[in-house]
């Protein structure tokens, strides 16, 4: 009695620890071939050589699921085999199914952090020794030289040991004249105020990007007349506060772009592109002390032109006046009580911004990880443009796209901005 | 004069230092166990022996006190040569090579002799490769007078560190995290040779200086990344250096942060995280407000299972909670 | 609650558009009285299509005058306001 | 055919010494397989091909020697006594491993049967070999030590220390060169000046001599008579088994210093295949023997898989046993 023919997936097999993925040089079999267990199927090219790769189960290749250089993680699927002849019975679940095992117990099973005996993740006892006062090096010399009797101050170290922190507001500065040799320079400006702190972040943020994204940038000149002539007729029979100004239109153009353009509405998670089903577009909005907050409006492409602006109005309002609390200037979107989620379906998944208000023709932006994609938009100026052959002056913004290499390359970035400028250009489809 | 940067990875830099190396300065020889035809265990001379020949590339049996021994002996012979131990893990058979000739001939012949020789060698864990290929023990060469030690952390310094340390008349270990090879980084092609002495500050900071070397470099700056969005300010210094200590850098960075964690891949106890945390404590008291702290490796032999490597070496979430206990509680 | 009336002077319209300003970029709002009439205070005070709405729209509350959204363009220096709200 | 005659073993020490060439070649083709579904990680370097030496050393040695081995040593641990559920749960780092998860491929441990292990360091266990035939010696313990290492052991500094102490001492210790024809990329041509490797031990004044180690019974009497001149207090004795392992050094090796054509060749005298074939000739086994014995050999490998994947982690709570011992722990 032969054995059914089961479907099963051949995948690129890790033959390493340090191989986290290969590529293949050249199939050995093609679609039709009979192979045999142990059988070399294809030569592999990975970080440090070229290697043969074998088959573990007879049968029949039904398809080859990835062509030669194509670069793909360890587990990404080849090929499709319909395995015949003796079933393994120990078939041995994916690795995953182990991580199941440990998961569930973070790193392993009963772990009790405190009863890890690793000398250095549990602080030495502290040894208290006679009855004197407890007080940092730094607290006694800034406490002499402000006059302040240590007696009398609370300490918040271990066993109430007094630090610098607890003595009275002194101005900051500790002077060093007078003191033993100290090693101290004077104690630079420390980010005290929110929006040094979120300059800070920002700053973090965008060197981590910067240094691990490789970007390439592309830009569109768009001809956006029929744009402002249509917007001119929607604002001319509503209320002031009902109108619709161009960067709702530029949000919404992004938005259907990116739902028909999926390579650049995603994340870069673990070396390889994660589509997401929903378009999140994230907002880039500038704060009057400088700093940046990215709220978002989710499924953007189901979002028409009208509803649009209005979400727009109440993140740009809310931003300003700080009522937006938590800061999201990851992929995170801020959910009504303030924090955080980064779960896969609500994290944005592509950021416009808008910079051109102040004046920039032209905006390079950077990426926000884990986004694969950001959309600028420049300032909106009459400029000669040629129609039906013919100079004339037109309303012209800049569109830029700044996109992470790895997921993308030129082609589908051209592809998502000439969408973006036909949008644009028929503003009856927003 | 300085080209363009240019993208690379640690280990593509290291080869490029190498043949630089051989191609400018005939008297350099690389010895090493397959070090020629399988190019390397880390495939760091990957083909080097096609372009120089294999008397200049050449592999050795697995002898490494004789091939150590062989390579001090051609440095007094006047060549350069570029020796590789496969790990740390292995010149321990070699110890007595480095540590009774290498390190102390030029002082027992009283300055007669040098020995201009580059000992190249991987440490570090994390690939599940159990107790006899996991040991971090940089801190026992950078215990003995008479050696350099460094740990190039960054492809830029795996370019240039190498060809001070072939100009230096004295034996310098020059250690290559394992984990270091793939790291993709930018570097200046025409650069030309760096200072091997000094510490470099990878990331200022005021509330805290977190002092790392070779593969715990990474996992600091990635540490101080998820500190920056809890409010805490990091400094990360990249020592570069083991031996000498660039005491000056850390006392100047602890001086201005008043906190201090040092992390070391290696065990705790007489451990170089040690000897830098004293360092800091002789030239820092008076501006500390709270104790030095110590971040090492669980006291035990490196073990296979990979849940257990990963608990027993230092990782990001460790030093992360490390130095909010320090810089919040003061322990 | 002062009740709605179109404003009569330039002295007037600087006071709404004070009140105006002050709701979206508060830290510019003490340099209003002071700021040249014929400047664009758009491009002194950094202010974007959001804010030129906002201000838009606090001002046809704040004097009950219409402001037609092809107008709006022209409206960038206090001058300007004036002239159309003054108008009656 | 091959040169086996008919030397004096029975029949059903031929099954037995298929029986266990069969389940070191399963064994090591399905470590292979677990490997690529990193199911196994860490170093792994597998023994197909040179089944024959452990098999025929293992199986002229009594319970009661002791045995180190090196890092490709699945088949010597298989065949001294560690169970193959053993094996497989150390290699999935997994609590009930032969060396509680902390050993990996290269480290497989087992006090009860007197196996001293995977050793990891080229030549770095030829000295131990020494130091336990020395207290065998002392103590008058009539056994002997068996230590296996490769030919690319034999350029440490350690080979000839050893040789040497134990010559000198005449100790019962039994030198056992698998020369695979490759100390991991280097043939041997390149890093022994001496390549009779024999004669190279026989300068340490022991007895020494070459075998056939593809040939399972070859190897079995040279090992029987090596023993008895052990025993009998002739000092140490030292063979060297030409063998030739048919994959890489290790799993990450594209295996680039070999000529294919060689490694063909060698593949002809596949000591499983050629053993199994001599005996069916012989009508010593059927067959339907041969057959059953593959199969029970994958039911035994299948078992241990499905123990080794359903077996309990380390808990990390332990991570620091094991790293000093105490004055009870070591008299219990």
């Amino acid at each position: 009695m032969s054995v059914a023919p089961e479907q099963i997936e051949y995948v690129m097999p890790s033959l390493g620890a340090d191989m986290d993925e290969g590529s293949v040089i050249e199939w050995h079999v093609a679609v039709g071939d009979r192979v045999a267990r142990g059988d070399v199927v294809a030569r592999v090219e990975t970080d440090k050589s070229d290697i043969d790769i074998e088959i573990w189960r007879d049968g029949e290749v039904e398809e080859i699921l990835v062509a030669p250089g194509r670069l793909v993680p360890v587990g990404t699927p080849l090929l499709r085999l319909a395995a015949s002849g003796e079933a393994v019975a120990a078939a041995v679940q994916p690795d995953d199914a182990r991580e199941a095992v440990e998961a569930g117990s973070d790193r392993a099973p009963d772990t009790d952090p405190d009863s890890i005996v690793t000398p250095s993740s549990r602080p030495p006892a502290v040894v208290r020794s006679g009855t004197g006062l407890w007080a940092t090096p730094l607290a006694r010399r800034t406490a002499a030289e402000q006059g302040v009797d240590l007696t009398a101050v609370v300490g918040s170290g271990p066993n109430g040991a007094i630090r610098r922190r607890d003595l009275p507001a002194a101005d900051g500065a500790v002077s060093s004249d007078g003191a033993p040799p100290a090693e101290e320079a004077s104690a630079e400006a420390r980010p005290r105020t929110r929006a040094d702190r979120m300059r800070r972040a920002i700053a973090d943020r965008m060197s981590q990007a910067n240094r691990d994204i490789p970007h390439y940038f592309l830009e569109r000149q768009i001809d956006v007349s029929a744009l402002m002539d249509y917007l001119g007729r929607v604002n001319s029979d509503v209320e002031v506060a009902d109108r619709v100004v161009p960067a709702a239109a530029f949000v919404r153009a992004t938005a259907l772009a990116a739902a028909r353009h999926g390579e650049l509405n995603g994340h870069w998670r673990d070396g390889a592109f994660v589509p997401s089903g929903a378009v999140n577009v994230a907002v880039a909005i500038s704060l009057r002390g400088g700093g940046l907050v990215t709220p978002q409006i989710q499924q953007a492409d189901t979002v028409g032109l009208i509803a649009t602006m209005a979400r727009l109005k109440a993140m740009t309002l809310e931003a300003r006046s700080g009522v937006l609390r938590s800061t999201s200037m990851g992929a995170g979107s801020a959910d009504p009580d303030g924090n955080i989620t980064d779960a896969a379906d609500q994290a944005s998944t592509i950021t416009v911004t808008n910079l051109g208000e102040r004046g920039a023709d032209l905006v390079h932006g950077v990426i926000s990880p884990p986004e694969v994609a950001l959309v600028g938009f420049g300032r909106i100026a009459q400029r000669p443009w040629v129609v039906d052959g013919q100079v004339q002056p037109r309303h012209m913004v800049t569109a830029t796209l700044a996109a992470d290499h790895r997921a993308t390359d030129g082609a589908t970035g051209s592809r998502f901005l000439a969408t973006l400028a036909r949008l644009l250009e028929t503003p009856e489809e927003l | 004069m300085t080209g363009p940067e240019v993208e690379t990875t640690y280990r593509e830099a290291m080869r490029d230092a190498i043949r630089e190396a051989l191609a400018t300065d005939d008297r350099v020889i690389v010895l090493g166990e397959d070090v020629a035809d399988y190019g390397g265990t880390y495939a760091v001379t990957k083909g080097l022996h096609e372009e120089f020949g294999r008397d200049r590339v050449r592999n050795t049996p697995l002898s490494e006190s004789g091939f150590v021994g062989a390579g001090i002996g051609a440095a007094l012979g006047g060549l350069r040569p570029i020796v590789e131990i496969m790990t740390v893990n292995f010149s321990l058979l070699a110890l007595d090579q480095i540590v009774n000739t290498a390190a102390t001939l030029r002082h027992m012949s009283g300055g007669q002799f040098h020995v201009p020789l580059v000992i190249r060698m991987t440490t570090g864990a994390g690939r599940q490769l159990a107790a006899q290929h996991s040991h971090s023990l940089e801190g026992w060469y950078a215990h003995v007078p008479g050696l350099k030690v460094i740990a190039p952390a960054t492809a830029s310094d795996a370019r240039w560190m190498l060809p001070t340390a072939l100009a230096d008349p004295n034996p310098v270990i020059l250690f290559e995290h394992n984990a270091l090879y793939g790291e993709h980084g930018s570097i200046d092609p025409v650069g030309g040779p760096v200072d091997i002495t000094q510490a470099a500050i990878r990331r200022s900071g005021n509330d805290v200086s977190i002092i790392a070397w070779a593969g715990m470099v990474h996992k600091a700056m990635a540490a101080a990344a998820v500190l920056a969005d809890q409010g805490v300010d990091a400094e990360v210094i990249d020592l570069r250096s083991l031996r000498p200590l660039d005491a000056d850098t850390l006392a100047e960075s602890v001086a201005r942060t008043h906190h201090a964690v040092v992390v070391d891949e290696g065990w705790l106890t007489a451990g170089l995280n040690a000897e830098i945390a004293a360092l800091i404590t002789e030239r820092c008291f008076w501006t500390l407000d709270a104790p030095v702290r110590r971040l090492a490796s669980a006291e035990v032999p490196i073990p296979y299972a990979q849940h257990l490597e990963e608990h027993a070496i230092p990782q990001v979430d460790d030093i992360v909670a490390a130095v909010n206990r320090l810089v919040r509680d003061g322990v | 609650m002062s009740e709605i009336s179109p404003p009569t002077s330039l002295a007037e319209v600087r006071n709404h558009l004070e009140r105006a300003i002050g709701a979206v970029a508060p830290d510019v709002v003490d340099e209003v009285q002071s700021l040249d009439a014929d400047l664009d205070f758009f491009e002194e005070f950094g202010l974007d299509s959001m804010d030129r709405l906002t201000i838009m729209e606090s001002l046809v509350a704040g004097t009950g005058v219409a402001i037609p959204d092809e107008v709006v363009p022209r409206l960038t220096t206090i001058q300007a306001l004036s002239d159309h709200l003054t108008s009656g | 055919m091959t040169g086996y005659e008919l030397k004096g073993i029975p029949a059903e020490a031929c099954r037995d010494l298929l029986r266990d060439m069969i389940r070191i070649r399963v064994l090591e083709e399905r470590c292979a397989e677990l490997y690529a579904a990193s199911k196994i990680r860490g170093f792994l370097h597998l023994y197909i091909g040179e089944e024959a030496v452990a098999t025929g050393v293992m199986h002229a040695l009594d319970s009661d020697d002791s045995v180190l081995a090196t890092y490709r040593e699945h088949g010597h641990a298989l065949l001294k006594g560690i169970p193959a559920t053993g094996i497989m749960a150390e290699m999935f780092g997994r609590s009930t491993g032969c060396s509680g998860g902390r050993g990996g491929s290269m480290h497989l441990f087992d006090a009860a049967t007197r196996f001293y292990g995977g050793n990891a360091i080229v030549g770095g266990h030829l000295p131990l070999a020494v130091g336990l035939g020395l207290a065998d010696q002392v103590a008058g313990n009539d056994r002997v030590t068996v230590c296996f290492f490769g030919e690319g052991a034999m350029a440490e500094g350690e080979f000839h220390e050893a040789l040497n102490l134990a010559a000198l001492w005449n100790l019962p210790v039994l030198f056992c060169c698998e020369n695979n024809r490759y100390a991991m990329g280097t043939s041997l041509e390149t890093s022994e000046s001496q390549v009779d490797l024999a004669l190279k031990a026989a300068a340490y004044a022991i007895p020494a001599w070459s075998v056939d180690g593809m040939d399972v019974l070859e190897v079995a009497r040279a090992t029987k008579r090596a023993r008895s001149m052990i025993t009998g207090g002739g000092g140490p004795v030292f063979i060297e088994f030409q063998t030739y392992r048919f994959r890489a050094h290790s799993m990450f090796d594209p295996d680039l210093y070999r000529d294919p054509a060689e490694i063909e060749t060698w593949k002809e005298r596949d000591p499983v295949v050629t053993f199994a074939g001599w005996a069916i000739e012989q009508s010593l086994l059927t067959g339907d023997d041969v057959e059953a014995l593959w199969d029970a050999a994958r039911d035994e490998v299948t078992a241990a898989v499905i123990a080794a994947d359903e077996a309990p982690l380390e808990p990390v709570s332990s991570l620091l046993d094991h790293v000093t011992a105490t004055t009870e722990e070591v008299s219990s």
